[in-house]
């Protein structure tokens, strides 16, 4: 199979308007991703399935991500030069950045046909609470019909075109997003005898002045 | 149960219903099978509308078994994972850990000695047995057969669990893979007890065949029924036997090249109806290229450590990166996707489970059959509600 | 439908019925309250912590409360709390002791990560099974004094692993004296720069 | 109408009547009709009521041997309380009415079930003289009270008033009624042999052997064995036993007409299936296996209604050997194989018994010819019709992929 | 033995009439069938053996079958009510004189034959002879009802069989 760059500067060259990255893997895997960007996902996934030299037919795995907002702290160097014609100093500045989070989707490609694989494609929300739609796949692979519904039972990403998005796990009237980072699960906590850890932090929670008597 | 709508009349694409239903005058019946229902392999719900004998639409129903494994795997330790993989599929626990095991391996670079490779291959072997013939037992079970040709399946798997038991110490549980090999080495005798199950599983295999594949009623009741399109499997994401039923080559042992598979040669058998009939033979010669594949490997076991000595147990922190790795499991292609920050937890753990992902296509096998016929379909595509609600 | 194959699975059946009579491998079945099950060695359910000798098990308990298979454990079913004073283990070293060690067995699901993890060899596994208790959370809460069981027993039920260990810790422990004797004879000989040896960490 | 040459009966023989004679003398002259009536009543309930209760225990035993498992052992001595044990649970369960049901349909039903399933019984000859009631027209009386049998399965299925009990009830008439004509021209041709509806007649027609071994049984000739053949699935089917047991498919619709019943009610369906099954299994030896007739001659010896009970119990030994093997059919395919198959055999079985009876006169070379003509007559239809019936099922063979 | 006729006929008459009083159909279909047993009894006191089995055979095993099925798939419009139009003295008075003519040509017919003394029992037939007669002397009769009832037979089938052009008046 070619390499993921050759792949993506085909894309490139033949649907010139999408945005086509590489996400490189530092794991000694090597599996690196293509991140797509939403408004030509389907039209890219059916040209990578029917394409003669890749013929990418099966989605072996449809996998939610969430990435939560981010602090990032850089430290930059800066030379500042010494006004008083002495030695440059060098300067760290720490600049903090709030790196807005979103919901990801991974989708593991394979060819049956020509047995390669896997090409693994990457498609980011906008943001984590208003902006959570992204083109379904599900018209180009069956397989992701099941996948995308439990990635928007668990993770909240809306999947325009999907042909039956409900609940897949969870039942119809649950309200929230188990998988996402900032869930809090509901307080139905029972007693243990051994709570130590976070259990111990939730029995604190629960009951104000429990200690003493969760000593056994 | 809301009123039945009309969207629904139209059959799904691709599936063989004549369009019979736009002068049906007979109102339409829907009966709610399962969550508890003798024959849903464990808490499975079908919603079932009839038209009175014949299935209109299935609308499968789960998420009763959910205990939301992958959040699990986030909080705790790549290693305090692994006992809860027995969990997954809980009829193969051995295949379960090797996935595991694999990802991480992926995802670490770790290696893995000769020894252990082939170890591990005997285990998803053994497993492969396990599992088809359960599957054999169950299917015929629902066939109407009381009981006679599971009972014959389950005293062979019992055989099989008890070398499990000796080896990892639990008979289903075994928890055995760890990141770089395996846990236990295994004694002679065990080995003997190997060589001793795969010399006489060959006779069990002759008389379960002798008692059914032969059997003109069951012949009746499975061929051409639930019928699998090539094309609509492979878009469906359908993996293993029920795939290699529809006549796609498609065994990730010979795809990938995984383990120490690349050393044995075996066959893998294909069907061309995609049938229930064919579902259920594929899975029968599959048995017997597993026992073949047994014989090579105890012949050729080499000596050896069964545990890369660089391999640490505790504290154990993978670099950034992200790895995907899957092997051919009984139910198809198990996988597991690990993202990794850094941390001694995963920060993404995802299970990529075949039987959940088989039962996309259920409802285009049932449609246009019987009550009876769905509950025999259902049990050819072989699901275990572990694995499906995760 | 002509009913050969038909024939042919009576005449499997038939074959089993007669079978199981006289083939035992036609009849698996164990009655079990009347006859016991031979568990292999292998076998584990529930873990217990290993004593020295059986008179005083809690003077002689081999677990330092390292707190290592508390982290480790997967389902966190164990708690501990260390001991303030201290107390000699089997090799003479002042050792500090869990004062509370507790498994709540209605949690644990004996996957012995604990016994892997556990770098003194002091938590094994048992194979007891038929337990059966009438409230939750009492019963099913061992404590320290409820785990205690003497190394004579850990032979019992796993002889060959507990060989295996037996000689791996005199191994370590004579590893441990030829060490302070080999330092004690450095410090003998070179009187001079009274350095003090690192004391051999924990027999791993 | 008894052959003349009989050998005098042995001490045995009349035992059972010598017996219900003694009983009956300490009555006055005007009791004593009723008294035998109700002796013999009383005689036939206890024997097959505890052939009923030791059936069910055998069929455990023998489907847990058949699957490598030793069966209930552990009431009574080797398991054989369970009979009773049962009994007594089935009494202490309780006896839950559906409140929307039918009080009075859901009482019947069972009630009349079991009293048509006791009605064959009056006609069964067990021996030489043990034949409750003397009837000139006996077996078209057994398939009468026989008939009347979905009446109650009807009753059973709509007074629960439940969606699976009223679809399964609609089943398991679908199957009776489609299997009493298999079952009724199964007969027919052993009528036309014996020349008499009376089933005394028909045991004695199918006396005698020749060469002191071989007994003029029905089922030794080519039609007799085809009718017998047809008779037993077809009786299969009628008592709902498997392959046939569609109605109570536990894996499809749950337990069919009976989902609404518990305690006694349920257990009384369950004693009906049996009696019925018994009846059947009772009325097939009389027709074919020859009644109470010894295999040879030598054998005489033993009493008659021993014989009879050694082949009812081979004959039910044989439904719990096919339940313990063959899987379920389903609805269209098992209304399918009766009328398909079975009716037109029945109906070609006829033409083969008229051509037996004409030329029975034949000696020599010619019987010869007779056996091959008629042994055509059978064969020939049964393997066109079955390769016909399965046309599309055969045991398939399987590639290997190629890499 | 008087007594015991006299029961069987209350019995006929009895399930008749509450057959016909009942508003559940299969109440009154089964009482139906019970008074179908009651005329066998009769057959059977009689000592026509063959004619009560065959009665009990026809009748109670396939004939009740077809009513209770007539019955449960011919759905009764669930909401049209039946009423009973006002009973007023026109309608009285043209029941009574229809019931009087039938009493009185009833009554005519029972007085006027001439019923013998003795009670005499029925001949003595086995069931070989009924049949001898049957196929003997009766053949045409036999043949004739035979192919009577194979073409009601075949004529059901055809009507039942499902219309194949879609019926376009018929949307419920």
């Amino acid at each position: 199979m070619e390499t993921v760059e050759q792949i993506r500067d085909r894309l490139l060259a033949r649907f010139p308007g999408a945005t086509v990255e590489v996400r490189s893997n530092p794991s000694p895997s090597g599996q690196h991703s293509l991140l797509l960007g939403a408004a030509t996902a389907r039209e890219i996934a059916q040209f990578l399935r029917d394409d003669p030299a890749l013929r990418l037919d099966q989605c072996s795995n449809v996998t939610g991500v969430d990435w939560p907002e981010k602090e990032v702290v850089e430290t930059t160097k800066t030379t500042v030069p010494d006004p008083a014609g002495g030695p440059a100093k060098v300067v760290e500045q720490k600049s903090r950045r709030l790196e807005p989070g979103c919901l990801e989707v991974v989708y593991h490609l394979y060819s049956i046909a020509l047995r390669h694989g896997p090409l693994v494609l990457r498609l980011r929300t906008g943001n984590r609470t208003d902006q959570v739609t992204l083109p379904s796949l599900t018209p180009v692979w069956r397989a992701c019909e099941f996948q995308e519904r439990e990635v928007f039972d668990l993770f909240g990403v809306r999947f325009e075109g999907h042909p039956d998005l409900r609940r897949i796990l969870m039942w119809d009237g649950f309200q929230d997003h188990p998988m996402r980072r900032d869930y809090v699960e509901p307080d139905d906590y029972e007693w243990e005898p051994t709570p130590h850890g976070a259990v111990l932090a939730k029995a604190k929670r629960h009951y104000p002045a429990p200690a003493p008597a969760a000593k056994p | 149960m809301s009123a039945p709508d009309s969207s629904f009349l139209a059959p799904p694409a691709g599936s063989q219903v004549r369009a019979v239903h736009d002068e049906f005058h007979g109102d339409l019946l829907e009966v709610s099978m399962g969550p508890h229902h003798p024959s849903t392999h464990g808490v499975f719900r079908m919603i079932v509308t009839l038209d009175g004998e014949t299935i209109v639409k299935l609308k499968p129903v789960f998420g009763y078994l959910h205990r939301n494994h992958e959040k699990l795997g986030e909080n705790t330790s790549y290693l305090a994972s692994m006992p809860y993989t027995d969990r997954l599929d809980y009829l193969n626990s051995m295949t379960n850990n090797w996935a595991y095991a694999l990802a991480v391996e992926r995802l670490a670079g770790l290696a893995v000695p000769a020894r252990a490779e082939y170890l591990r291959v005997i285990l998803a072997e053994l497993t492969r047995l396990l599992n088809h013939s359960c599957l054999a037992g169950f299917l015929l079970q629902d066939c109407g057969c009381s009981g006679t040709p599971l009972m014959y399946a389950f005293r062979e798997r019992e055989k099989i669990l008890d070398l499990f038991e000796s080896l990892s110490g639990s008979r289903m549980m075994c928890n055995f893979q760890r990141f770089g090999g395996c846990r236990v080495d295994p004694s002679a005798d065990w080995l003997a007890g190997v060589q001793q199950l795969t010399d006489g599983y060959g006779a069990f295999l002759d008389e379960f065949e002798a008692l059914l594949t032969g059997n003109e009623i069951f012949m009746a009741r499975t061929q051409g029924v639930g019928r699998l399109a090539a094309p609509l499997a492979i878009s469906a994401g359908v993996t293993g036997p029920v795939l290699r039923a529809s006549g796609v080559a498609h065994d990730l042992r010979k795809v990938d090249g995984y383990g120490a598979y690349p050393q044995f040669d075996f066959r893998v058998p294909l069907g061309d109806h995609g049938d229930t009939y064919d579902r259920y033979m594929v899975r029968i010669l599959e048995m017997r290229e597993s026992i073949q594949i047994l014989r090579q490997a105890l012949a050729r076991l080499p000596d050896g450590p069964i545990m890369d000595p660089k391999a640490k147990l505790r504290g154990f922190r993978p670099k950034a990166g992200e790895a995907y790795g899957r092997i051919e499991g009984p139910k198809g292609e198990i996988g597991f996707y690990l993202i990794s920050d850094g941390s001694p937890n995963p920060y993404r753990y995802r299970v990529r489970p075949p039987s959940f992902i088989n039962l996309t296509i259920l409802e285009d096998l049932c449609l246009g059959h019987t009550v009876a016929d769905a509950v025999i379909i259902l049990g050819s595509v072989d699901i275990v509600l572990g694995e499906v609600d995760r | 439908m002509l009913g050969t194959g038909l024939l042919q699975g009576l005449a499997v059946t038939a074959k089993n019925l007669v079978g199981s009579f006289h083939d035992p491998a036609r009849l698996p079945t164990l009655e079990y309250p009347e006859v016991q099950p031979q568990l292999p060695e292998a076998y584990r359910n529930f873990p217990f912590l290993v004593s020295e000798s059986a008179e005083d098990p809690m003077g002689t308990l081999r677990c330092v409360a390292c707190q290592i298979c508390e982290k480790e454990c997967p389902p966190q079913c164990i708690y501990i709390e260390k001991s303030k004073d201290k107390k000699p283990d089997a090799a003479g070293k002042q050792q500090i002791f869990p004062a509370v060690f507790v498994i709540d067995t209605s949690v644990c699901m004996s996957c012995q990560i604990c016994v892997e993890v556990c770098p003194f060899e002091s938590i094994k596994m048992d194979q007891v099974f038929a337990i059966a208790t009438t409230e939750r959370f009492g019963s099913l809460l061992l404590t320290r004094e409820q785990l205690a069981k003497p190394n004579s027993y850990y032979h019992q039920i796993h002889p060959t692993e507990a060989a295996e260990v037996d000689r791996r810790l005199a191994a370590d422990r004579q590893a441990a004296e030829d060490k302070a004797k080999a330092a004690a004879a450095a410090k003998s000989a070179a009187p001079t720069p009274p350095a003090k040896p690192a004391t051999g960490g924990p027999a791993a | 109408m008894t052959p003349a040459a009989v050998p005098p009966d042995r001490w045995l023989e009349l035992a059972p009547l010598q017996l219900r004679d003694w009983v009956t003398g300490f009555l006055p002259a005007s009791l004593q009709w009723l008294a035998t009536g109700l002796i013999t009543i009383v005689a036939i309930l206890a024997v097959f009521g505890l052939l009923f209760a030791y059936l069910t225990l055998a069929e455990r035993k023998i489907l847990g041997r058949i699957q490598n498992r030793p069966g209930p052992n552990r009431t009574g001595w080797f398991g054989l309380l369970q009979p009773f044990a049962d009994g007594v649970k089935a009494l202490t369960k309780e006896d839950v009415v559906p409140r929307q049901a039918d009080p009075v349909l859901h009482y019947l039903a069972p009630v009349v079930l079991v009293a048509l399933s006791l009605l064959g019984f009056a006609v069964i000859p067990f021996g030489r003289h043990l034949v409750a009631v003397e009837l000139d027209a006996a077996v078209l009386y057994f398939f009468a009270a026989g008939a009347a049998t979905e009446l109650a399965i009807f009753m059973a299925g709509w007074a629960s008033r439940n969606k699976y009990a009223l679809l399964a009830a609609m089943r398991a008439l679908a199957q009776l009624i489609s299997y009493e004509l298999p079952l009724l021209l199964a007969f027919v041709p052993v009528v036309m042999l014996a020349g008499t509806l009376s089933t005394t007649a028909i045991v004695a027609a199918q006396g005698g052997w020749t060469l002191g071994v071989l007994p003029h049984w029905f089922v030794l000739t080519p039609w007799g064995f085809a009718g017998f053949v047809i008779f037993m699935i077809a009786a299969l089917a009628e008592s709902n036993r498997s392959p046939f047991d569609l109605p109570e498919a536990e894996s499809e619709l749950i337990a069919g007409h009976l989902t609404e019943y518990s305690g006694f009610k349920y257990a009384l369906f369950f004693m009906a299936e049996y009696f019925g099954m018994c009846a059947l299994c009772g009325m097939a030896v009389t027709l074919f296996l020859g009644g109470w007739q010894a295999p040879c001659a030598a054998l005489e010896c033993i009493p008659s209604y021993a014989w009879f009970g050694a082949k009812l119990l081979t004959l039910l030994l044989g439904f719990i050997w096919i339940r313990a093997t063959l899987p379920r059919l389903r609805m269209d395919q098992l209304t399918r194989l009766a009328w398909k198959f079975l009716v037109p055999l029945a109906l070609i079985n006829l033409g083969t018994a008229a051509f037996w009876s004409l030329t029975a006169g034949w000696t020599g070379g010619l019987q010869l010819v007779r056996w091959a003509v008629a042994l055509a007559l059978v064969a020939g239809p049964f393997v066109l019709l079955g390769r016909r019936l399965s046309r599309g099922v055969a045991p398939r063979v399987y590639r290997y992929a190629s890499s | 033995m008087i007594l015991a006729l006299l029961l069987i006929t209350l019995l006929i008459l009895a399930s008749a009439a509450v057959a016909m009083v009942l508003r559940n159909l299969i109440h009154s279909a089964l009482l139906l069938v019970l008074s179908w047993c009651g005329i066998a009894a009769f057959y059977l006191w009689a000592g026509a053996e063959f004619v009560a089995f065959a009665q009990i055979l026809v009748y109670v095993g396939a004939i009740s079958m077809v009513v209770l099925f007539a019955v449960l798939l011919t759905r009764p419009a669930r909401d049209a009510e039946l009423s009973v139009p006002a009973v007023t003295v026109l309608r009285v008075a043209a029941g009574l004189m229809a019931a009087g003519m039938v009493a009185s040509i009833l009554g005519l017919a029972v007085l006027t034959t001439r019923f013998s003394g003795a009670a005499t029992r029925a001949p003595q037939l086995t069931v070989k002879d009924l049949g001898a007669l049957l196929a003997g002397p009766h053949a045409a009769a036999l043949l004739v009802t035979g192919v009577i009832l194979t073409v009601a037979l075949l004529g059901a089938v055809l009507i039942a069989a499902p219309a194949p052009a879609p019926r376009p008046e018929d949307h419920s």
